[in-house]
């Protein structure tokens, strides 16, 4: 894809700027989307209408007028901050989130970066997620934004096991950590998906969704913001584009999960017709529709769920998830030695 | 290695937080997320209700003083202020009147409850049962607004009788709800009541025994949640309320302990079931004809006394102590509110949870802020 | 060990009714309109806006004594003689010149108690609820039709009857030589001294 | 289930007259006055004694009476269980307003009490946390006093608005 491209761009770093840029054509229009469609889901499940007025057809821009309005808002930073580290964090959450995406083989013909090591870079790289959010909390000098961050560590170092355990089923049934071979792999119907190979995977797929639930802080494991007890969490103290930033963040990090559930899972790119609707353009098709499925689930539940508390939220992880995940990994690998 | 120096941390919940549910601050005491100390701090939204009320030229004046105490349940606070009047006028109102009020009050019992119900699905973190509950609150209102012209403060019972008589299409109106309102119940005990992370949430959260809430003089859906079985419109009707067929709700600890969150928010939504009784057998029973305003006097000048009368509000014993020199307007008027003494258990019950409980708690208890600073 | 299974079990058992029920509410209609695109239709009792009928109102300041949070400010001056007021459209005759009827519409509570005690029905609620304003001063609503000028007149007037009237009586008590009592209109001075406690007044009034 | 009067029959045995009085020509129900200073010795007896049961303190107000230069507090008492109420009454002077605290019989008194503080201005000795409660604590005065004025300034703001 890099060679294309310097093909026609007369300089060869520009044609990788414009690589690692493509991404963002995606997950710019999806967040924008994916706000508006979340105050849809949200506005229909209960008996509302949701934004009707911007744009026309059933305020199809609010989003976009929303972004307006908080890049015009003032920027206050607090003054017992830490300023640096406050004014940084929001970037940094994004970074960690975006630099994910290098690795997402959006079709048979685009992928950010051919690592080998694709899906153990994922899970290292969304981690600095939860740095970026702890320099958050602590920087803005206030006692509910640090508890905020201080359960979001807590939460998202625990449900990175299952997680990992979850992903390390697939990558046992598979052999390989690159995405894109495991994409590959799963060519065909949609009974080549890896979900249908083994039956052990299907747990597998559930204990990811759980957990990557809770790695992107949404409902029911949305306590590092919990709106109705620690007022907005980390985000307290932000206004305008910088929380627009943490916003960003968290809806591409739903992105990032779903696709790369739907790459571990659910056949990647690949049509589930077999040859039918298949090609690198309708790849693109697939992979966004089929993490658009993943993300609308997570709204209806965000929207169907109460939220639990921090110790449950542990029980959750450790007494239930973990055992659960490694009984499971041993009886996917024993599933793989006899089938 | 020397000992790791942790030191607990003060933090002020409120006043402006959104589970607080109005202004209400407390100032909690946390060693990591363990709540050590809730200290409930009141008064933010205190309008001097009793000092107005002894500036008015008019006993009939105070009612719109009383809609705003426990503004989500007006209706049941008129309610109460009327029959201490009343009973210090020894003036009976027409049998119509007291149909009508016990309808107004049960529907505005449901309404709250409503609101009680589902913004505790809010402070645990379910947006949608707020909604929906909102939804059939709105039903109510609309009653309510076609009866006497307002939605939230009425300023419709009045000393001796009301102020509007009812439309002619208000027992269509009524029946419709009741036959509307019952199949949603079911609707958020699917979606919130019997949800397994709701009752992890609330069950044995909170506990508070039977003996401390009487101690405490907690009164309605506090008090019964914790298995007392006591309830003022039936262990001391007012009104006509002893015409009618009905339960009193008691927690009976189903999902943890006795007295748990759960309890309590389980009473509210199984006396939404009571209230719809009551509704029924009002209706059936009502008078058609009959002068609304027959009793009303024209000019209120109790006699030198004092009363202290009670009724049930939808949060627990609304009190008045009203005392009359006689003239016109009232020497004293204090408004016992359940809220308030149903607050003051706080620090009891919320000691040792965590700070996720302590929103559990204080939306379990239900208060509204206009009723506890007055 | 059961117990362990069953609270599983129950988590997936109960989301999953509570997503039924989410994802049935997705298709219902909603309950909501459009605000300002459609307006939602308001009872007859609606208690909005207040709204004062100049053209009936005899000045009695019943509605401002029944006001709880006193937003209606009323002042009145006695109409003498050669002026002839005339009566309202519910036959009572206008004795008053309103020269103030101030509503704070923004101090009111929407109680309506003001509404009962108006013997010509000249203040009602609307259903009028719009009305929202930048500036706080202009929700303070002036009823009253009178021009500065014509207030300064009739006061004027009503201050040279009284003049007259004392001297009338000045020498009527002279020829008399007697105290006459004041009649009970004559309470019903000019402009602020005007307010007395008891509604007995008012009624002998109107 | 007892009336006041016999419930002052009793109170009278155990206190004797000079502690308790009753009120009977009060209108709509009568009530009984106790000392200032055995108040909780009183209300003890009426939650713990088998025959009275009290043991739900309805209301507890404050009120001033101008006329006699006296504050009282009132209690309003109820028996879940005898099913019986009763209203006490407590008058000390304006210039020493002092009443024992009953925070340790009933702990719904606790609230009330500083409420009364807060409003009417009466101290209540052994209490746990004399603060007033809906008032900040550096108000001045006591607002629901017949003599009232309320303060011009409170801390730079002008308070009637």
């Amino acid at each position: 894809m890099v060679e294309t491209l310097e093909q026609f761009l007369p300089h060869p770093l520009l044609a990788i700027i414009m690589h690692a840029a493509l991404p963002m054509v995606i997950v710019f229009p999806y967040v924008l989307f994916a706000v508006w469609l979340e105050r849809k889901v949200s506005a229909h499940m209960q008996d509302r209408l949701g934004p009707m007025r911007t744009g026309g057809w059933h305020g199809w821009s609010q989003t976009i007028a929303d972004m307006i309005k908080m890049i015009q808002k003032e920027d206050i930073v607090p003054s017992r901050s830490d300023k640096f580290l406050f004014k940084f964090a929001p970037f940094l959450a994004f970074m960690g989130a975006y630099a994910a995406f290098a690795v997402i083989p959006f079709s048979s013909e685009y992928i950010g970066a051919h690592l080998d090591v694709g899906a153990f870079y994922i899970l290292a790289v969304t981690s600095v997620v939860t740095l970026s959010i702890l320099m958050a909390g602590w920087a803005s000098n206030n006692k509910w934004s640090l508890l905020g961050a201080m359960r979001t560590s807590a939460q998202i170092v625990s449900y990175e096991v299952p997680t990992v355990v979850a992903v390390l089923s697939v990558i046992v049934a598979t052999g390989t950590l690159n995405l894109m071979t495991i994409s590959e792999m799963q060519t065909g119907t949609i009974f080549n998906w890896l979900i249908f190979s083994n039956p052990f995977l299907l747990i597998a797929f559930v204990l990811y969704f759980i957990s990557s639930l809770a790695e992107v802080n949404r409902t029911p494991f949305d306590l590092p913001e919990s709106e109705s007890e620690l007022v907005g969490g980390f985000q307290t103290e932000y206004s305008g584009m910088r929380w627009g930033m943490f916003m960003l963040t968290e809806y591409a990090d739903m992105l990032l999960v779903s696709l790369l559930g739907s790459v571990l899972f659910f056949g990647a790119w690949n049509s589930p017709f077999g040859d039918f609707m298949s090609g690198p353009v309708w790849g693109v098709f697939w992979m966004v529709s089929k993490g658009m499925f993943f993300i609308f689930v997570m709204m209806w539940l965000r929207w169907t769920l109460p939220r639990l508390r921090v110790d449950q939220l542990m029980d959750v992880c450790w007494k239930y998830l973990i055992p659960i995940a490694f009984i499971n990994l041993v009886l996917v690998a024993l599933w793989e030695m006899l089938f | 290695m020397p000992e790791l120096r942790t030191e607990e941390m003060t933090i002020n919940m409120g006043p402006q937080h959104p589970s607080t549910h109005g202004v209400l601050r407390v100032e909690l005491v946390l060693d990591g997320e363990i709540v050590v100390d809730a200290i409930p701090h009141i008064g933010y939204l205190h309008r001097c209700f009793e000092k107005h009320s002894e500036s008015m030229n008019d006993y009939q004046q105070v009612i719109p003083y009383v809609d705003r105490m426990d503004y989500v349940a007006a209706m049941s606070n008129e309610l109460g202020y009327a029959i201490a009047v009343e009973r210090m006028l020894e003036i009976e109102v027409p049998e119509r009147v007291e149909y009508i009020r016990v309808i107004m009050a049960e529907l505005q019992r449901i309404a709250s409850h409503l609101l009680a119900i589902g913004t505790y699905g809010l402070d645990i973190g379910a947006f949608t049962p707020f909604l929906h509950c909102f939804r059939d609150r709105e039903r109510i209102l609309e009653i309510f607004e076609s009866a006497c012209g307002a939605r939230l403060l009425y300023n419709y019972i009045w000393v001796g009788g009301l102020s509007h008589d009812v439309p002619s299409n208000f027992k269509d109106k009524v029946r419709d709800f009741i036959n509307y309102f019952p199949p949603k119940i079911k609707g958020y005990n699917d979606l919130l009541t019997y949800n397994k992370i709701f009752i992890d949430r609330t069950a044995d959260v909170g506990v508070l025994p039977p003996e401390v809430a009487l101690n405490y003089a907690a009164s309605g859906p506090v008090l019964r949640g914790s298995g007392v079985d006591w309830d003022l419109r039936r262990n001391d009707p007012y009104s006509i309320y002893d015409r009618f067929e009905f339960d009193v709700v008691v927690g009976k600890g189903e999902m943890g302990t006795v007295g748990d969150c759960w309890d309590r928010y389980i009473v509210r939504v199984r006396e939404m079931e009571q209230s719809v009784r009551i509704i029924e057998q009002a209706v059936e029973q009502m008078p058609d004809e009959g002068d609304v305003k027959a009793a009303v006097p024209k000019r209120i000048r109790p006699p030198e006394a004092e009363i202290y009368a009670r009724t049930e509000t939808p949060r627990g014993e609304l009190g008045y102590y009203i005392i009359s020199d006689g003239s016109m307007s009232p020497f004293r008027v204090k408004g016992r509110s359940p809220c308030f003494v149903n607050l003051s258990v706080l620090p009891a019950i919320s000691r040792g949870s965590m700070i996720a409980d302590i929103v559990a708690i204080i939306g379990s208890i239900d208060i509204v802020l206009g009723e506890i600073d007055r | 060990m059961k117990r362990y299974f069953k609270d599983i079990w129950d988590s997936f058992y109960t989301i999953a009714i509570g997503m039924g029920v989410t994802f049935r509410h997705l298709f219902r209609k909603s309950v909501t309109i459009q605000y300002p695109d459609i307006k939602p239709e308001l009872t007859e009792r609606a208690r909005n806006r207040l709204y004062v009928n100049m053209d009936d109102c005899i000045g009695c300041d019943q509605c401002s004594k029944a006001c709880p949070v006193n937003c209606i400010t009323i002042e009145t001056v006695k109409a003498v003689p050669p002026d002839d007021l005339g009566v309202t459209s519910t036959g009572n005759p206008k004795r008053l010149w309103v020269t103030k009827f101030d509503i704070d519409i923004a101090k009111c509570c929407y109680c309506g108690l003001c509404v009962y005690p108006c013997p010509t029905e000249c203040i009602k609620m609307t259903d009028v609820y719009e009305f929202s304003e930048f500036d706080r001063h202009n929700l303070v609503y002036n009823y009253s039709t009178m021009t500065p000028s014509e207030v300064e007149e009739a006061k004027g007037k009503f201050e040279k009857w009284q003049a007259d009237k004392a001297a009338a009586k000045k020498s009527s008590t002279e020829k008399k030589k007697e105290g006459s009592e004041k009649p009970k209109a004559k309470q019903q001075e000019s402009g602020e001294g005007k307010r007395s406690d008891s509604p007995e007044d008012k009624k002998s009034e109107s | 289930m007892k009336n006041p009067e016999e419930i002052y029959a009793i109170l009278k045995e155990k206190f004797g007259e000079e502690k308790v009085e009753l009120k009977e020509d009060a209108k709509v129900v009568p009530w009984i006055v106790a000392a200032p200073d055995s108040i909780k010795e009183v209300t003890k007896f009426l939650r713990d004694d088998d025959g009275l049961d009290f043991d739900y303190l309805m209301c507890l107000s404050g009120v001033h009476y101008p006329k006699d230069n006296s504050l009282g507090v009132t209690y309003h008492v109820n028996s879940t269980r005898k099913k019986h109420s009763l209203t006490l009454k407590c008058i000390v002077p304006e210039d020493n307003p002092h009443v024992q605290s009953i925070e340790s019989v009933w702990k719904t008194a606790n609230w009330h009490e500083r409420e009364v503080y807060d409003m009417v201005g009466i101290m209540f000795d052994g209490h746990p946390d004399m603060r007033r409660i809906l008032c900040p604590d550096d108000w001045e005065g006591h607002p629901l006093r017949k003599d009232y004025k309320v303060q011009e300034y409170y801390r730079g703001m002008k308070v009637p608005y």
